[in-house]
């Protein structure tokens, strides 16, 4: 199909949703407008599915006014690709996505790999920022691709696009996850608390509150590989291993917390922090990452305040 | 599974390449400061194995502590001080504020704030400090009394 | 296989579990940031009295100055200290700097060993001669020592 | 106790008493059960801090009675009659009398809830959840803050921690082995796929639990993981085993209008109001006593109502509004900061002044493997498989019947998760591992060379699209004849594509072409299944909403759907035989559902 007729289906497409007075339309309405961009884009890349051209044809109707649409617009995605079978060492790939504002880096990835390069591989989950899959480093800093949108980044420029830093590199955006869930697993991290109460254990609202900022952890990576120190030896535990060691430590319930402190009190430990706050910036839960290794540092010095 | 990973059979693992592959890490001033620091203590601590070594030419004697001496009064090593006065403020004040940040829970909810307070404090010290001693680098004195 | 790409340190040192000896870390840190609130009293101490108090600032700095700084047991005391703290400060920060970037265990070793020599052979000459400094040597040429040597 | 591996002939062989299947809530729950007791094997496709268990926000339902007056058996009248009666009461007796030990046991376990000025344990109400027989809302759902599910994964990630459960991370399994045994199928272990190294893994085990969960991903808007294909669902029914009530798919009213993201019930709990394009609360309408509190299928109908009778909101008319406004930026960050940093980030929108544009999506399946009481998959509408567990999503008790109350999910991991647990090691204690056929790997080998090595032209992701969009279209909250028949034809014309499909990625390590390609054949599957079970359901019950029959009918159809493979192999035409299987009664006679 030639260019006026697909910026006119465009228009059209998503205006007529609203008819089918389905809940997907609007969306379903842009995404089919994208693919046809992306393939216009991607020379040699996959014909248009009947799916596509049934749901233009259904909705080529009667519009009832007009309204202002979003406009994708094309971004260049440049991702470091690597297969160990294959590559010497990662490269860069260059790709160009039609994108919504409103999307996504992950739904560039999928775009990627759903219509151009089925090979790139990226791990992904619930897309929305709970189960920590996606970590990944995005224009050089560590984020969720589920939760980086395109309207926050400069898109005149290139969106560079690469594995987290300081664990081993498996296949393109993958990395193996082991040491950083060895250093997690080293600190002990559940409750341990001797006798078995009928009920629950009480707590009050305070004490509760003590330790609610780094429960929120989703084990994601972004603040242990965004440090400095990690980076430079893998043997440090972590941002994310202290928080969860924190997590604990200051849970009134817990009577273990002289042994986390004990292990943290280690060459490896929580004296290798530098406070960069790269790991603050980088997680994707809002934790106050480096907040909560100074809090374990002062109960290392003047015991667990409650 | 970890054994699955070829870059453990990895003859020699080279942090080099750890640290340079890909782009660099976008940190924001915490990082830099950071950065900072270290190259500023690297940068004292060489300078500190020097000065103990020079001023212990005071023991052998007052022509040979004041020959060492002398080379520090020329204008190119004038400005070079005013880079060693400009590391050493900056490292101390920087150094104050991780002291707050790991010490104080306000500093370190404002730790970015702080760290251009920093800034601020090692613009006003050096340009106190720059045009004093420049003026004493250049000013016609032949090192007597 | 030569994929060396972003590979962590793992075959590097093992963790608490082959921990020998007492662990100084956190005696390591606090000291680093106690000697550090005193080293910046002393240090700027030190670079405004000779740099900016000083009349004639670097160029007044030489033997028969620095003489008479040390004859004082005032100054004496502020330069030892000043000297310990120094290198302790700095001899750690570098220990810790080639803890984080050297991961061959011999250069490591070799590295370690000399910023532990350094430091050690810089405190205790800088400490005797501080105290067995004689500020009017026999012989010298009296114009370029302190001032009070004259009256001797 | 048991537990060896080797390699032989290039596919490495495990030795476990108890194999789980999946490490999401149901499947961790069983693990923390039968380790200390046994030699125990967790395989999951992801890592278990990955699993859907943690999108899960708003609570866990459960009679405490720390807040206001409870009682499990009022639990359980409204479990029954939210499911519109389909529910299995005795099972639903189960499940809300030994919740208050489920909870228990997780607050015990370090689970992180919100506490009452007492200290106690905190509820908040939940859509469904009545005293004294559907009088008023109760405050029974126990949460944390809104991120209750997450909690839960984490609490049982670290329990499974401390007993050093094994744990094979991203071992993706394909098939069950089952062999016969004295005339009886009996399980002999399970096949699986190492994602990181493309090796084949054959796990034998005593008993074996599929805690696999959901298969949302079978519609376009779902609050599903791209990770929810059904596969544990889809290799039962291949193995010819039946599926439960697959037509019973749940919709969740408030997913963020065109993406699908959860916004937790809780919200309507603290007080949220949904509202049409006028700002009418329109659930006033459609239950008067509850209002915003209904069942989830009755919102969700009423939402689509509104927007069907041009009452919708937006450009399009094409959603409603959750109103949080008037809750205050308080309780919005402290209770529900999660969904409102959700609105902030995926739509721009903030809850604490603006209305939240909401529409529903795909959420739960009520369906799945049908068990017994004790977690045992069963082969018929009796005959139980020796050594073969399910729960979770998975599933089909049934303590959902029709309509599954928001809470209950996280209730069903916990307390049928810990009884498939404990039922696998009993067993695994007294019997012996069954031999593994020769040919056990032959299947798994056989489907990934021919998909990794086929020719074809299609192209996965372009079908798996346009199952998804006739799913959304003519299969979602409200169906007739006419739109599952379209669905059925569109399903039968991607399964004859989906043998042509090409895989690009050649490679063996990582390969998630691969894997997406395996997991669109559960996919056409479990959908195919779902649309013939819906048809064969002429009445309008619970999620099954039917236009051209929107009563309910009990006489016909006061019983469950039990789907049975009788041909079809993969890419095949499938043959289906539906029969059923009769609700099981106790207490409560079938009414009409008013709220």
């Amino acid at each position: 199909m030639s260019q006026s007729e697909q910026k006119n289906e465009h228009s059209l497409g998503s205006e007529g949703a609203s008819e089918a007075g389905d809940p997907s339309a609007q969306a379903e309405a842009a995404v089919d407008a994208t693919t046809a961009d992306a393939q216009a884009v991607s020379a040699g890349g996959t014909t248009p599915s009947p799916a596509d051209s049934a749901a233009e044809g259904t909705a080529r109707q009667v519009e009832p006014e007009p309204v202002e649409e979003p406009q994708s617009f094309p971004v260049t995605i440049i991702v470091r690709r690597y297969d160990p079978e294959v590559d010497e060492e990662p490269r860069w790939v260059d790709y160009d996505v039609q994108m919504f504002a409103t999307e996504r880096i992950l739904d560039a990835l999928h775009r990627i790999k759903w219509e151009q390069d089925p090979s790139l591989a990226f791990r992904r989950s619930c897309a929305h920022g709970v189960c920590g899959s996606d970590a990944m480093r995005i224009n050089g800093k560590n984020r969720l691709a589920c939760k980086a949108l395109v309207k926050d980044f400069d898109t005149s420029k290139p969106i560079y696009v690469e594995a987290i830093k300081g664990l081993p590199l498996e296949k393109d955006l993958i990395v193996d996850m082991e040491p950083f869930f060895d250093s997690f697993r080293e600190i002990q991290p559940f409750l341990q608390a001797t006798g078995k109460p009928d009920k629950e254990r009480h707590q009050t609202i305070a004490q509760r509150e003590r330790f609610d900022d780094t429960t929120k952890c989703i084990l994601c990576a972004a603040c242990t590989t965004s440090c400095p120190v990690f980076w430079t030896d893998g043997q440090y535990f972590g941002p994310a291993a202290i928080v969860n060691a924190h997590r604990f430590i200051f849970d009134s319930r817990d009577e273990a917390s002289q042994v986390r402190l004990d292990i943290l009190n280690d060459q490896e430990g929580v004296w290798r922090c530098r406070t960069t706050f790269n790991c603050t910036d980088a997680c994707p839960r809002g934790i106050q990452v480096t907040k909560a290794i100074a809090e374990v540092k002062q109960a290392m010095i003047s015991g667990v305040k409650l | 599974m970890s054994e699955t990973s070829s870059s453990l059979t990895l003859p020699d693992p080279s942090p080099r390449r750890t640290t340079f592959s890909g782009t660099l890490y976008r940190g924001n001033e915490g990082m830099w400061s950071w950065v900072l620091h270290r190259i500023t203590g690297v940068a004292i601590y060489f300078f500190l194995l020097v000065h103990v070594l020079d001023t212990a030419l005071i023991r052998v004697s007052p022509e040979a502590y004041n020959a060492v001496m002398a080379t520090y009064k020329n204008p190119i090593m004038g400005l070079g001080e005013v880079v060693l006065v400009g590391a050493v403020v900056l490292h101390a004040m920087n150094g104050l504020r991780i002291i707050l940040v790991d010490a104080w829970p306000w500093a370190t909810k404002h730790q970015r704030l702080l760290f251009w307070i920093v800034m601020g404090l090692v613009a006003v010290l050096m340009l106190y400090f720059t045009p004093t001693h420049l003026i004493n680098v250049f000013s016609p004195m032949d090192g007597g009394h | 296989m030569t994929a060396t790409i972003e590979n962590p340190n793992y075959a590097y040192p093992a963790r608490s579990a082959g921990r020998r000896g007492p662990n100084l870390e956190k005696a390591g840190w606090i000291f680093m940031r106690a000697s550090g609130v005193v080293l910046v009293v002393l240090i700027f101490g030190h670079l405004a009295f000779n740099l900016l108090w000083t009349p004639g600032g670097i160029h007044a700095v030489d033997f028969g100055f620095v003489g008479g700084k040390l004859a004082q047991p005032f100054w004496q005391w502020w330069d030892v200290l000043m000297l310990w703290l120094a290198i302790l400060h700095g001899s750690n920060g570098m220990r810790t700097i080639v803890n984080d970037y050297v991961h061959k265990p011999t250069i490591r070793t070799v590295a370690l060993w000399a910023i532990g020599i350094a430091a050690a052979v810089l405190i205790i000459l800088g400490t005797l001669i501080t105290f067995t400094f004689n500020p009017c040597p026999e012989g010298a040429d009296l114009s370029l020592l302190p001032s009070f040597c004259a009256e001797l | 106790m048991a537990d060896q591996s080797s390699v032989t002939d290039g596919i490495h062989y495990h030795q476990h008493d108890v194999v789980i299947v999946g490490a999401g809530g149901a499947g961790m729950r069983a693990a923390i059960e039968s380790a200390p007791k046994a030699s125990t094997a967790v395989i999951t496709k992801l890592y278990p801090t990955r699993s859907h268990t943690g999108a899960a926000q708003g609570g866990m339902a459960a009679a405490l009675a720390n807040v206001e007056e409870d009682s499990n058996e009022w639990h359980t009248y409204d479990t029954v009659k939210g499911g519109d009666y389909l529910t299995d009461q005795d099972s639903a007796e189960i499940l809300t009398r030994e919740a208050i030990d489920a909870v228990y046991d997780l607050e015990n376990m370090g689970l992180p809830f919100n506490r009452t000025a007492e200290g106690k344990i905190d509820q908040r109400r939940f859509g469904g959840h009545t005293r004294d027989h559907g009088k008023a809302p109760v405050r029974r759902a126990c949460y944390a803050a809104d991120r209750t599910g997450h909690m839960i994964l984490q609490t049982l990630y670290q329990n499974c921690v401390k007993h050093g459960v094994q744990f094979f991370n991203e071992f993706y399994v394909l098939d069950l082995v089952m062999a016969e045994v004295d005339g009886a199928k009996r399980v002999s272990g399970v096949v699986a796929y190492e994602l990181a190294t493309g090796e084949i893994h054959v796990f034998q085990g005593k008993s074996v639990i599929f805690a696999t969960g959901g298969f949302g991903k079978i519609f376009k808007t779902t609050s599903n993981a791209h990770t929810l294909t059904g596969d544990g669902v889809g290799i039962v029914w291949r193995k010819g085993l039946p599926l439960e009530d697959m037509e019973f798919y749940q919709f969740h009213p408030t997913g963020l209008a065109g993406l699908g993201i959860l916004l937790t019930e809780g919200a309507r709990g603290e007080g949220a109001i949904l509202r049409n394009a006028s700002g009418e609360r329109f659930m006033e309408r459609y239950a008067p006593t509850i209002k915003d509190l209904a069942p989830r299928d009755i919102v969700a109908r009423s939402m689509v109502q509104e927007v069907l009778d041009g009452r919708g909101a937006g450009p399009h008319k094409d959603y409603v509004y959750l109103d949080c406004t008037h809750l205050g930026a308080e309780v919005l960050e402290t209770k529900l900061p999660d969904i409102t940093e959700f609105a902030r980030t995926y739509l721009g929108v903030d809850p604490v002044t603006e209305r939240v544009p909401v529409y529903p999506t795909a959420h739960y399946a009520m369906g799945g493997i049908p068990t017994n009481n004790d977690a045992e998959v069963l082969a018929d509408n009796e005959t139980v498989v020796p050594g073969l567990y399910a729960a979770g999503e998975c599933a089909c008790v049934s303590v959902h019947g029709a309509n599954r109350l928001g809470t209950n999910s996280l209730l069903d991991i916990n307390v049928f998760g810990k009884r498939a647990g404990n039922n696998a090691v009993a067993y695994a204690q007294t019997a012996d591992f069954v031999d593994l056929p020769a040919d056990a790997a032959d299947g798994v080998v056989k489907l990934l060379a021919q998909l990794r090595e086929g020719t074809g032209t299609e192209n996965v992701a372009e079908i798996r699209k346009a199952l998804q969009e006739t799913m959304d279209r003519n299969a979602q909250v409200f169906r007739t004849d006419e739109t599952l028949q379209r669905a059925l034809a569109d399903i039968a014309e991607l399964r004859t594509r989906y043998p042509n499909v090409r895989i690009h990625d050649r490679g063996r390590r990582f390969n998630t072409d691969l894997l997406e390609a395996v997991e669109l054949g559960f996919l056409l599957d479990l959908a195919e299944i779902l649309v013939v079970s819906a048809l064969n359901r002429k009445e309008s019950r619970g999620a099954h909403m039917r236009d051209d029959y929107p009563k309910r009918d009990d006489e016909n159809y006061m019983q469950h759907t039990m789907a049975y493979r009788v041909a079809g192999d993969i890419g095949l035409p499938q043959e289906i035989r539906l029969d059923w299987k009769p609700v099981r009664f106790t207490h409560y006679e079938p009414q009409e559902r008013k709220y």
